[in-house]
């Protein structure tokens, strides 16, 4: 990233999308539209001053909602090109309130609340597209509950909580454990109000609030509105520090979650969504669950897969290592449903095919091996650039030129084309380059001559 | 090809360590220390080990030298004695006896650090005579 | 063990330090004084553990006996430019 | 390497600039201080602080003051060297300074950025890692980078579909080719197959195509029935002694190399029974395919023969895809020939492939799992097998068995190896520099490799792999001259004896001995700079520029000084 | 056995497989190292026990060495005990000899001096006359680890800080074979400080030994303080045999320190 970010060959435009495309192979013209992002590129060093001092928080899309960030921010830390940006649906100075504290905190000068949307015409010889894709969203599939049930995550966020500059720092504390801890601090502090509140009773009328509360009959408290306010006061600080021990109990025993279930084919192999396999899930989770384990040596993980295909370089010795060192299991049957029990625990409900019993069996956290799904924009772009998709939303490309999409000049590589994983990816992309170099070097040759 | 061992005593100190010199076609490549020698058994010091360097080393004097302006001249034996002696006679009589000393050397034979002190004392009229033996 | 960056660097260093902590300890020099650990660039607390356990280690075993005043290099007046 | 110039001498003039990174430097320690401080070290006639040293202003800064103060040495105390370590380099030498002589200091993400809370400590950490790169600073010398020449020509060994692949692209992108083949015709595995999945098209077809585009560009030389029998020279300039097809050597120089000898299916006498007549390989069904006619009634495939156990670890990857092929052809060609698959895992990754799965389930071919532990054994008449699902053994008679082998390495590629100086995985297959981020190198520069030699391949994998070969060797070759860092080792031929310890010691084989004047040399276009031949030279004649003993000590003494 | 070791010699002479025979030879009444050209020369070969055995011995191969150097292409006799054959197999390994050019005659060495060696083989495996003695244990190492980590501290510093720097130990030594060593480099041991850094300089040499050092104890003989030398370079070799199973002279190839797999 480091390296493209610095290439004299190559003029890097990040917050940009394609808006036009024509001309044809070896001269087309691009229109670009370079999104205004309120902060001026060449001036930005990305020193992060204006986010510490942005009083906005927004939950953050980079971890998956599990933490937040700041309405002028970076996409992840250290990403290139460092220059931040300010999201515009929630920072004060774009939704109408005062602020401007990031441009007055930036030594540097580069916040421009003003900027606007510029375009940008590119002649090139050849276009290459690497738009990657989308996780699929499993809250298409009800059995699974997702978002129902806190402790079942799609394996991105689970990535997340395992990385070390995550919201959890790595520690793979339980998603209802984390709801929880979100809490206590509000509670801790309505708390606080209620009990000044009885304070303020007690003082006027010179009587502990239990004793009062405990005194008063029912109709007593119909004709004094003040006497209500007092009782109601009081059954609300009940409830609340009821319930802010409850929480502490369990933050107390809040444990790093061991038990960990991998369910995989979330959403591929399914004729209701995406008959095809997505290719890298199976050892995502492999690698997932290794790394969990090396984490945190106690834990121990559950595959279930229809097959596990560990079909790369090294991957069934990884897959055998996975197995042999770090507590993984692995069983050949797909899951039926998740319910969860009271305390939040996920059960896994599932087929063991090969011991051929259907089985109960609870688990920590549940992790959901989504499916590798065209990007929502897939459609657009192919129309803009006038390529056609295959039946499942991809580029179509054929077997003999597995880089060429449909219209000659223009290539496609990665998942974009199809699922597949990053070796593939790598060798795909260097292929996707050599014919753009062949196309320039054709179309300099024919000017040549 | 001829390679010799030829047994000999150190000329730096008045030790007198025993070594072999390894000559190969006559040029001297080596020293090993005489182990069955009483002196030192078998052992040496670091100018007894190096001794073997200096012998045909091309920067080594072989006749005297006069410097002019900066540069050195060969000189025959006459010519550079009748320099330093009268040197010598104009710094006396300028500076007196006890502004010239005399440095002499353990390299040297007994007789002759004898007659560097004789001639200091005698013909200059100074005391000032030392040497670098002080191992 | 087998991702360094110039292939076998770890190997060779692994055999050096398991060499010489044989070699100070007969020496009479602790053998806890020199210690190797193998630490990733995306592994900061453990490496941050790593030094401060270290750190405690050698303040137990107390100041090191070879312990002198250090006189910086000088360097020569005049130095290489092109 | 271009003669030692005369060197010039200077009196030591050396400058410093202390950068605050806006807050991430400033924030947490006194840069002031620090300044000030570095103005006191010998050797330092100018110290500067300044607010962010890697915006324009800093670099004019860093300029202006090299010829105001006729500075020697520069030394910049901020960020990590990776970030802004070539920006700085390249500043000094506009400015007319070697860019050698340039030092850069950490003092954020391993100074300030850890010891946020601790300003104090931070500030005399700061200030010991200065005066570090100061004394390092003074001994730093003069280097120049090391140019060689480039040969636009590029070396392929194998004229399979990777190496075809890789040619047509070399060739397109204007490059000339030299492809060395070691059959008498081109096409290699492919050359014996049927049809190609998934479309099914006809392999011939498909090869045919291929093989006229190739063979017909001009820039493109082809020596069949050929080998490699061996290599001199390095990347950019190497020189390949071929024994064409008539027996003799040939040599041709080229500039890089693309290794595309691909893999073999195995054959194992024995393996479940293999007799080459009721009990064959996939490979050996290929034939009996394209004939066009089918008798055999009942056939049974089995999965993983010989693959994923203890003699062979590996999933040949492209097996099951190859079985469901060939077991929806032979349904085409007799629709009531029963055929049952016996696997472990259905490895029909993608797309495509699990579409097939799909369709072959449609046409009535049975998919039976069996268990590692138990697996299926081959009688004369009927296969039996221990089927978990239903928990009993099973009996399945059949006509025909099928073995689904692994590919294996070819038994020359060890020999290659050798030859090019380049590692093997466990399995014979190569080992390529990076699994994931660099599939396609090896760790010596200039040689590349594409297809089943690397690990088996579908025919589309082969053709992208050959394609992106092509575009790794463009990454040299589209340069007029290859510039390497002037960071290597050079051995000191007076003192060195030759006694080979930094030979055995070079990871990537850089060093080599001169038998006459049994001295060791380094090829400095294949140094890496990893300095294990200084480390381990006994005598010091093997040393690493840029880290001599003088600088590494001169550092480490100024950490004791504070 | 000199008359074994004379006739050997003869043979070799006459017969001109050999230059030249690199023996010790009793003359103008002490005993050199000498290079026997002409048979006649012979009956002045000695084995180098003068007053009692072993007591003469010297490093001959590095004569040999010298005579490689100047003269590849020849052929040399030299006259072995076991830790001087070991020394031959170890410089083959480090490309300073080769096989072809050198034809070992050996003697083996008695008990008395076996035992004072505390040598693990004191016999070659070509040698003349059969072994007259076993291998013997290092008693000086036994001795020296069982003392406590403190006192192996103080008693080495104290032996160290007698140096004089006169580097007999580096050439006396028939494995240091280097043009220029190390241990004169300024930047790693500057010139002037007397002693030299303590245990910097004797460490660098020990760790130079590691995988080379034939235990010929040349180097305690060549001390002019006495430092136990002989002692720090036997645990030297222990280290590299019992962490590495390499034992210089005895295995082939070079010691897994001075090579790149991971063995």
């Amino acid at each position: 990233m480091l390296d493209v970010g610095r290439h004299p060959n190559i003029k890097l435009m990040a917050y940009s999308e394609v808006e036009e495309v024509n001309g044809e192979v070896g001269n087309f013209r691009v229109k670009i539209k370079r999104k205004a992002r309120y902060v001026n590129e060449d001036k930005c060093t990305g020193c992060g001053a204006c986010s510490e001092k942005c009083p906005t928080v927004v939950p953050d899309a980079f971890n998956e909602g599990l933490s937040t960030r700041k309405a002028i921010y970076t996409w992840f830390a250290q990403g290139i090109p460092s220059t931040h940006t300010i999201d515009t649906e929630h920072c004060r100075q774009f939704q109408g309130k005062k602020c401007g504290i990031c441009q007055k905190v930036c030594q540097a000068d580069a916040v421009e609340y003003d900027q606007k949307d510029k375009f940008v015409e590119l002649s090139v010889g050849a276009i290459v597209v690497a738009t990657g894709y989308e996780v699929f969203n499993p809250n298409r599939i009800p059995e699974y509950g997702y978002k129902e049930i806190d402790n079942v995550v799609t394996a991105i966020e689970f990535e997340r909580l395992l990385s070390a500059s995550g919201p959890t720092g790595g520690h793979l504390y339980r998603p209802s454990d984390l709801k929880v801890k979100e809490e206590v601090p509000a509670l801790e502090k309505s708390l606080k109000k209620l009990s000044k509140a009885l304070e303020r009773f007690e003082k006027k009328y010179g009587q502990k609030s239990e004793e009062f509360y405990k005194a008063l009959g029912k109709e007593e408290q119909g004709n004094d509105p003040d006497k209500a306010k007092w009782a109601e006061a009081y059954e609300q600080k009940e409830e609340v520090s009821k319930r802010l021990s409850e929480y502490k109990a369990i933050l107390e025993k809040m444990d790093v979650a061991k038990k960990l279930a991998f369910i995989q084919c979330v959403g591929s192999r399914d004729i209701r969504f995406y008959p095809f396999c997505s290719g890298y899930c199976c050892m995502h989770s492999i690698k997932e669950a290794i790394i969990a384990n090396e984490h945190e040596p106690e834990t121990n993980s559950v595959i279930f897969g229809m097959d596990i295909r560990a079909v790369g370089k090294g991957f069934e010795e990884y897959k055998i290592r996975g197995a042999d060192h770090s507590s993984i299991t692995y069983v050949r049957g797909r899951v039926a449903e998740i319910i969860q029990l009271p305390d939040k625990t996920p059960v896994v409900v599932y087929e063991d095919t090969m011991e051929r019993v259907v089985r109960e069996e609870p688990f920590d956290l549940v992790i959901l091996a989504t499916a590798c799904v065209p990007n929502k924009g897939t459609k657009e772009l192919a129309g803009i650039l006038g390529i056609e998709l295959d039946r499942f939303g991809f580029f179509r490309t054929t077997q003999a030129n597995p880089v060429d999409t449909t219209r000659p000049g223009i290539f496609v590589c990665g998942c974009a084309d199809s699922p597949m994983d990053i070796p593939e990816s790598v060798a795909q992309a260097s292929a996707a380059a050599a014919r753009a170099a062949q196309v320039i070097v054709e179309t300099e040759m024919k000017k040549a001559s | 090809m001829e390679f010799k061992t030829v047994l000999t005593v150190c000329p730096y100190c008045g030790c007198g360590c025993n070594f072999y010199l390894e000559v190969l076609d006559g040029k001297v490549i080596g020293t090993i220390p005489c182990k069955t020698s009483p002196v030192n058994e078998g052992k040496l010091c670091i100018k007894g080990w190096n001794v073997h360097e200096f012998i045909q080393d091309p920067d080594r004097l072989t006749m005297p030298l006069i410097r002019e302006n900066g540069s050195f001249r060969e000189a025959g034996w006459d010519e550079a004695l009748d320099l330093v002696a009268s040197k010598l006679k104009k710094i006396k009589e300028q500076h007196g006896p006890d502004s010239i000393g005399l440095f002499a050397s353990a390299k040297i034979t007994n007789e002759e650090n004898y007659v560097i002190q004789k001639f200091a004392r005698a013909v200059i009229g100074t005391n000032n005579v030392d040497h670098c033996a002080r191992l | 063990m087998g991702d360094c960056h110039y292939l076998y660097g770890n190997v060779a260093t692994e055999k050096r330090i398991k060499f010489m902590k044989q070699l100070l300890e007969f020496v009479g020099i602790e053998g806890e004084r020199l210690r190797r650990k193998w630490v990733s660039s995306a592994e900061a607390p453990e490496f941050v553990e790593e030094i401060t356990d270290f750190v405690n280690t050698l303040k137990a075993l107390g100041p090191s006996p070879l312990k002198r005043e250090q006189k910086p290099d000088q360097p020569s007046a005049k130095v290489a430019v092109a | 390497m271009a003669g030692k110039k005369k060197k010039e001498f200077e009196e030591l003039r050396i400058g410093v600039f202390i950068c605050d990174c806006g807050s991430n430097i400033a924030g947490h320690l006194d840069c002031k201080a620090v300044t000030e401080y570095a103005a006191t070290l010998p050797g330092v006639v100018f110290a500067k602080e300044n607010l962010y040293t890697c915006s324009e202003a800093g670099i004019l800064e860093i300029q202006e003051a090299i010829k105001k103060h006729k500075l020697n040495r520069v030394v910049v105390a901020s960020c990590s060297p990776r970030t802004h370590q070539p920006l700085f380099q390249n500043s000094c030498k506009s400015a007319g300074l070697n860019p050698y002589l340039f030092e850069m200091v950490n003092i954020r993400d391993q100074c300030s950025w850890v010891h946020m809370q601790d300003r104090e400590n931070a500030t005399r950490k700061a200030m010991d890692l200065v005066r570090m790169a100061v004394a390092r600073a003074a001994f730093l010398e003069p280097q120049q980078d090391i140019e060689s020449p480039l040969t636009p020509r590029v070396g392929v060994i194998g004229g399979g579909s990777a190496g075809l692949s890789a040619a047509e692209g070399l060739s397109r992108m204007g490059l000339e080719v030299v492809l060395v083949e070691k059959n008498k015709e081109l096409g290699g595995l492919l050359r014996n197959l049927h049809k190609v999945a998934p479309e099914g098209v006809d392999a011939s077809e498909r090869l045919e195509g291929l093989i006229q585009d190739v063979s017909s560009r001009p820039n493109v030389k082809i020596f069949t029935g050929a080998e490699l029998k061996s290599l001199d020279g390095y990347v950019g300039n190497y020189v390949m002694n071929i024994r064409d097809g008539e027996g003799q050597t040939v040599k041709e120089s080229v500039g890089c190399l693309v290794i595309a000898i691909g893999a073999i299916p195995l054959v194992q006498k024995g393996l479940f029974g293999h007799d080459g007549k009721r009990v064959i390989t996939q490979m050996e069904l290929e034939p009996i395919l394209k004939k066009g006619k089918f008798d055999a009634k009942r056939v049974v495939m089995i999965q993983c023969a010989g693959a994923r156990g203890d003699e062979r670890s590996y999933c040949s990857r492209i097996c099951c895809m190859i079985a469901v092929k060939n077991a929806m052809f032979i349904k085409k060609l007799s629709p009531d020939t029963e055929i049952r698959i016996l696997y472990r895992d259905m490895q029909m990754y993608g797309t495509e492939k699990e579409k097939m799965l799909w369709e072959a389930r449609g046409e009535g071919i049975r998919f039976e799992v069996y268990d590692p532990a138990h697996p299926p054994e081959v009688g004369d008449k009927a296969v039996r097998l221990r089927q978990p699902l239903l928990g009993r053994e099973i009996e399945f008679a059949y006509d025909l068995v099928v073995l689904s082998t692994p590919l294996v390495a070819r038994e020359d590629a060890s020999e290659l190896s050798q030859l090019l100086r380049v590692p093997m995985d466990q399995n014979g297959f190569f080992l390529e520099a990076h699994a994931k981020l660099r599939p396609l190198d090896f760790a010596a520069d200039g040689i590349f490799l594409a297809g089943s030699c690397r690990y088996p391949a579908t025919y589309d994998e082969a053709r992208s792999q050959g394609l992106g070969a092509a575009a790794r060797v463009g990454t040299i070759l589209f340069k007029d001259k290859l510039v390497t860092s002037a960071i290597v080792a050079e051995i000191n031929p007076e003192t060195c004896v030759g006694c080979m310890g930094c030979l055995q010691m070079c990871p990537y084989g850089a060093i080599s001995y001169d038998q006459e004047r049994k001295i060791c040399q380094v090829n400095e276009i294949l140094c890496k700079g990893c300095g294990c031949c200084a480390a381990t030279c006994p005598s010091e004649s093997a040393s690493l520029r840029g880290f001599k003993p003088q600088q590494l000590m001169s550092q480490i003494r100024a950490v004791m000084e504070g | 056995m000199i008359e074994k070791v004379i006739e050997r010699v003869k043979e070799l002479l006459e017969g001109g497989e050999i230059k030249g025979f690199v023996g010790l030879c009793n003359k103008n009444g002490h005993t050199a190292p000498y290079l026997f050209t002409e048979v006649a020369e012979l009956d002045h070969l000695v084995v180098g026990d003068f007053q009692n055995p072993g007591d003469a011995r010297y490093p001959l191969n590095k004569l040999l060495i010298d005579l490689y150097r100047a003269y590849p292409e020849e052929k040399f006799g030299v006259l072995v005990r076991g830790c001087d054959e070991r020394g031959l197999n170890d410089l083959y390994v480090w490309n300073q000899l080769t096989p072809k050019n050198v034809v070992a005659v050996g003697i083996p060495c008695p008990q008395e001096l076996a035992d004072a060696c505390g040598c693990p083989k004191p016999y070659p495996d070509n040698s003349v006359a059969e072994p007259i003695a076993e291998g013997a244990e290092a008693q000086d190492l036994i001795r020296m680890e069982a003392l406590g980590v403190k006192e192996r501290f103080t008693q080495w510093m104290e032996v160290f800080s007698k140096c004089i720097k006169c580097y007999g130990c580096r050439d006396i030594c028939p494995m240091c074979f280097c043009k220029e060593c190390s241990l004169e480099l300024d930047e790693l041991i500057p010139r002037g400080e007397m002693p030299p850094e303590i245990p910097i300089f004797h460490l660098v040499r020990a760790v130079h030994m590691a995988g080379r050092c034939i235990d010929c104890g040349l180097c305690n003989e060549a001390c002019p303080v006495d430092i136990p030398l002989r002692t720090l370079y036997k645990k030297v070799g222990d280290i590299v045999y019992r962490k590495f199973n390499y034992r210089p002279g005895f295995d082939k190839g070079k010691s897994p320190l001075n090579v790149l797999e991971n063995k």
